[in-house]
């Protein structure tokens, strides 16, 4: 047995196994690096939630609408983050149900079937059994893969009380020239199942007097329509200060794509009578049919958009975007911010202009000659020519803490366009506008 | 429509060709580009808020990107 | 020495359900929390006037400890060891912590010589070191060996978090896990007082670390255990910084035909290193360096001496043969 | 019980002297291969501290580390590298962080709320990243005793800090004189 004495020098180095001095100072080193490698604080990984409470109004006491969203980001390093959105909105009020104003007052059946609503002389037919609630969840995770290329999911349920969705959505990128540029594929698919009030209305057939009607005890419950969505897209640094994206994207969507709630007009075109251009009418009933829609749409998209930050540090953001699809209809959008930056405020006023022609089986009313022969029709206004303009601005204010507070108040404007009609009907208000106002308040933290 | 792939396809591959590589700028100038205002769609509460009511008062919706671009850092 | 009171943990920190800790008074600022862990008693010395910090940081090290064990235990079946071992011949990530063992590990076997490797742990399915007389056969071994060799492991040093663990064979990290769980339950510990003027001492089955000398500024007075029976020949040291780390036989050893095998196998042979020590223990700034340094020396056999004495540390041996 | 023995343990605090150690270094470019350090006599202004250049510490292990106050993952290894050179210092490295902002005063900004356990120098207009081949930010070169470039990360991942030390280890382990 060795035994060491007292005060023994540690310092005394034996130069001749150099070997086994070198494998101390290894293991030293290795040990320190194990025991050390708790202190490593790990970057804060804290959620950042956007909070944020809309108000939409339409003029005339048509539809209004309170949404408050909340949307919870945590970022996990730079690239790597996962959202959690929850969106619910309330809409009140009336909207128009699709049948022209009229010479004498008309009589709706209300969608159940179990009541009726009715529009005064040259009133907008309005369908005041109009409310909703709805609450939306949706999710989306996005990581880095490896240096070049990322990868995105996300998810998303819907629910309103005669409306569900269901989608889930995916996207890789692949960076190139120093990520300078970026390309994107996305893929998405939704399920959406739709339980009308009162059940699943046969298309151009006539709105019957109540729901002891025949037509009713043939409904089914609920019917569904399925989308697929592919994007592509190119996004590019065009220098320090600009990048600009550009997408194509092709959306189909196929099972029930009618308005179960929408109807149509049946016009008496028989100019020799007294009632052209007056309600068609049946057995002493003006003729209303329910609207009916192809069973698939085939939507196709070009995208543009640039950012570019002036020498002031004013950011203005442009985008335009030209929507075709197979129902004929074609549009142009263009938006444009322009965000006045100060010190710890921002000014931002936006433009947007939409311009839209109407699908092929688009129709004001239906002629009492021809009603028969169509095979598709709605008189939904959003199907049919359309121009809408908004004006917005937003204020911000970033605090200390890095918190903002925001607001922002807009205002929408739709004008309709078409065909006048004939006889009694040219009378008519056919194409009324729409105004609504928007006001946003919303808190980051 | 299958035009209207052709034009898209070759607008697309043309401006990657060209135009792409000569674009863009070193990692170390992303300065403007990293900041948050500057990614693409950089208040998406407020896009998908307002995408909501335009999806419900018009005929068309979507096509709208996605990120890009921003910081690049790595 | 006053029993002041016992230190309840909750259970699901205790995963493997040890006694209660108890906090001992030994007069003045000097406390002492006693407690168990890994079929050891542990023992924390702190000096320090603010008793609530001392509770605090006694439980946060106890916490630890037992963290520790629970997760690299070859007995438990829902910690990170059972998890490792049932993904066979798969890539895997290993998370932060164990990487960091594994790179140890690494250092430790390359320097060696390959004499220290984690994967030899399985040799013990053929060699039962129970005072007995019973040796396995060299076809056993050979058995057993098979799945022994740290090179053999789908692991590299670029990144250490990736593994493809061959199947049948084992990682074990008893043989650095004691020293580990003291020198992070002497980090976590001191982590609790900031600026208060403290002093602490781990001493974990007779594995030490200190945070440096005590608050009167003497070192801390440690017994170092010859094994004999009578402690003729135990010394008090005094330990002021670092660590000290002990490894030895105590009654694990097989005997045959007059001789002594050692419970120290060497994973290159499968056989029991000849004319080990029977104990040997080493100071060095921290317990997991300390504790590698006398592993590898026993390892060395008839030099551990002299291997020991070129490391320019301070160490004391027991070699009695026989 | 004899209590006379009395062992000061002069063994340095944790991590003490580690200069010269051949260990297998894989996760380096080789000695044979790698490059020289771009610029190493290129005077770089410092903060708090006169201008330097690479040169200057050759001998050293040096992590040269171009990051900027506008990126995210610069500012999450700041915390990491002060650690890094308190932890390996002794061992004869170093860590030289060079701030490429256009924009000097958001990076002195910057350094004024992080306060760095390094040293910070600054290459406001960018005249060293290109030859060095930053290619991401940050990007930070290994360099070795003699100035070769020895291993090279972009980015800054939590998950891979391991790696990143474990380079340094093998690098700090490699003999002096190879």
């Amino acid at each position: 047995m060795v035994v060491k004495g007292l005060e023994v020098a540690v310092v005394a180095v034996t130069k001749t196994m150099k070997k086994n001095h070198e494998l101390a100072k290894v293991l030293a080193a290795a040990s320190c690096a194990l025991i050390g490698s708790l202190s490593t604080a790990h970057a804060e990984e804290s959620w950042d939630v956007d909070s944020a409470f809309l108000l939409y109004s339409e003029s005339d006491g048509r539809v209004s609408a309170a949404e408050p969203v909340i949307s919870a980001t945590k970022n996990y390093d730079s690239e790597t983050r996962l959202n959690v959105k929850l969106v619910a909105d309330t809409l009140t009020g009336a909207s128009a149900n699709g049948a022209t104003p009229s010479d004498e007052a008309q009589t709706f059946t209300s969608p159940s079937g179990n009541g009726t609503y009715t529009a005064a002389v040259g009133d907008q037919p309005l369908d005041d059994t109009f409310r909703d609630t709805r609450v939306a969840l949706s999710s989306n995770w996005n990581a880095p893969i490896n240096r070049d290329w990322a990868y995105g999911v996300g998810g998303y349920v819907s629910k309103e009380h005669d409306y569900q969705s269901l989608g889930v959505s995916s996207s890789v990128s692949r960076y190139l020239n120093q990520k300078n540029t970026t390309l994107t594929l996305g893929l998405g698919a939704a399920n959406d199942t739709i339980n009308p009030e009162g059940g699943v209305p046969t298309g151009l057939f006539q709105v019957p007097e109540s729901a002891s009607s025949s037509e009713f005890a043939q409904r089914d419950d609920s019917e569904s329509k399925s989308i697929m969505d592919a994007v592509f897209g190119l996004t590019q640094v065009v220098n320090r200060n600009t990048i600009m994206q550009f997408n194509y994207s092709i959306n189909t969507s196929s099972g029930y794509l009618t308005d179960p709630y929408k109807i149509l007009s049946v016009i008496d075109d028989d100019s020799t009578g007294n009632n052209y251009g007056g309600n068609y009418t049946v057995n002493n009933r003006n003729l209303y049919l329910y609207e009916k829609r192809p069973d698939s749409r085939l939507k196709q998209s070009l995208y543009w958009q640039t950012k570019h930050q002036f020498d002031n540090n004013d950011i203005l953001d442009v985008s335009y975007r030209y929507m075709f699809d197979d129902w004929g209809i074609t549009s142009h959008t263009i938006d444009a911010k322009y965000r006045f930056r100060f010190d710890h405020q921002y000014l931002e006023p936006q433009l947007r202009w939409y311009s839209q022609s109407k699908a092929d089986f688009y129709h004001r009313y239906l002629d009492s000659s021809a009603y028969t022969e169509v095979d598709f029709a709605s008189a939904d206004y959003r199907l049919g020519d359309l121009d809408t303009y908004t004006i917005g601005l937003r204020y911000g204010y970033q605090f200390a803490d890095e918190t903002e507070f925001y607001t922002r108040f807009s205002l929408y404007h739709q004008e309709s366009s078409g065909d006048d009609g004939y006889g009694k009907l040219t009378s008519q208000e056919l194409y009324p506008g729409l105004d609504a106002a928007m006001l946003m308040i919303g808190y980051k933290f | 429509m299958s035009k209207h792939f052709m034009l898209m396809g070759v607008i697309g591959i043309t401006f990657l060709i060209t135009g792409c590589s000569e674009m863009g700028v070193k990692a170390w100038e992303r300065d403007v580009l990293a900041q948050q205002e500057m990614s693409l769609i950089n208040e998406p509460v407020e896009s998908s808020l307002n995408d909501h009511v335009y999806f419900s008062k018009e005929a068309s919706s979507g096509g709208q990107g996605f990120g890009g671009g921003g910081c690049g850092c790595n | 020495m006053k029993f002041i009171q016992k230190l309840p943990i909750e259970a699901r920190l205790n995963p493997s359900k040890h006694p209660v800790p108890t906090v001992w008074s030994e007069g003045g600022y000097s406390y002492r929390v006693q407690f168990e862990c890994m079929a050891s008693d542990y023992s924390i010395l702190i000096e320090c006037d603010r008793v609530d910090l001392v509770i605090e940081a006694a439980k946060k090290a106890i916490i630890e400890a037992w963290r520790i064990e629970h997760k690299f235990s070859r007995y438990q079946v829902d910690n990170t060891f059972s998890m490792i071992h049932s993904w066979p011949d798969v890539k895997q990530t290993l998370d932060q912590e164990t990487a960091q063992l594994m790179l140890f590990s690494y250092h430790a076997h390359q320097v060696s010589g390959g004499l220290f490797d984690i994967t030899s742990g399985i040799l013990r399915q053929a060699w039962r070191f129970d005072g007995s007389d019973n040796l396995p056969s060299p076809e056993q071994i050979q058995t057993s060996l098979v799945h022994v060799g740290w090179e053999k492991l789908g692991w590299s040093p670029q990144s250490p978090d990736q593994l493809c663990l061959p199947k049948g064979m084992e990682l074990d990290f008893g043989g650095i896990g004691k020293e580990y769980a003291v020198d992070k339950m002497l980090k976590l510990s001191l982590s609790i007082f900031g600026d208060v003027p403290v002093a602490v001492l781990i001493n974990g089955g007779g594995d030490i670390a200190c945070s440096g000398p005590r608050l009167d500024g003497q070192g801390w007075r440690v017994g170092i255990e010859s094994l004999k029976a009578d402690h003729t020949s135990d010394q008090i040291i005094s330990l002021s910084s670092g660590a000290l780390a002990t490894s030895g036989d105590r009654h694990r050893f097989l005997l045959k035909s007059g001789v002594r095998y050692s419970h120290v196998l060497n994973p290159l042979t499968g056989w029991p290193v000849e004319k080990a020590p029977r104990s040997v223990t080493v100071a060095a700034p921290n317990c997991v360096n300390a504790g590698i340094l006398a592993t590898l020396s026993l390892l060395q056999g008839n030099n551990a001496d002299a291997f020991l004495k070129s490391l320019a540390v301070p160490y004391w041996i027991y070699s009695e043969r026989g | 019980m004899v209590a006379k023995p009395y062992f000061l343990i002069a063994a340095t605090l944790c991590c003490g002297l580690l200069l010269s150690v051949t260990a297998s270094a894989s996760a380096l470019i080789s000695a044979d291969e790698a490059k020289k350090a771009p610029h190493a006599s290129q005077q770089l202004p410092q903060y708090q501290g006169k201008p330097q250049s690479l040169q200057d510490v050759r001998g050293d292990v040096l992590l040269v580390d171009f990051w900027a106050s506008w990126c995210g993952p610069c500012r999450e290894s700041f915390p990491w590298m002060t650690e890094m050179q308190a932890k390996y210092k002794a061992q004869g490295f170093k860590v030289i962080a060079i701030n490429l902002d256009q924009d000097k005063q958001q990076a002195l900004d910057f350094l004024k709320e992080y306060s760095p356990g390094f040293t910070v120098l600054f290459d406001n207009n960018a005249t060293m990243p290109d030859r060095f081949g930053v290619i991401g930010m940050p990007t930070s070169f290994l360099v070795d005793r003699k100035g070769r470039i020895r291993a090279v990360h972009t980015g800054f991942h939590q998950d891979q800090l391991a790696n990143y030390e474990s380079v340094i280890t093998q690098l700090l382990a490699e003999s002096e004189g190879k």
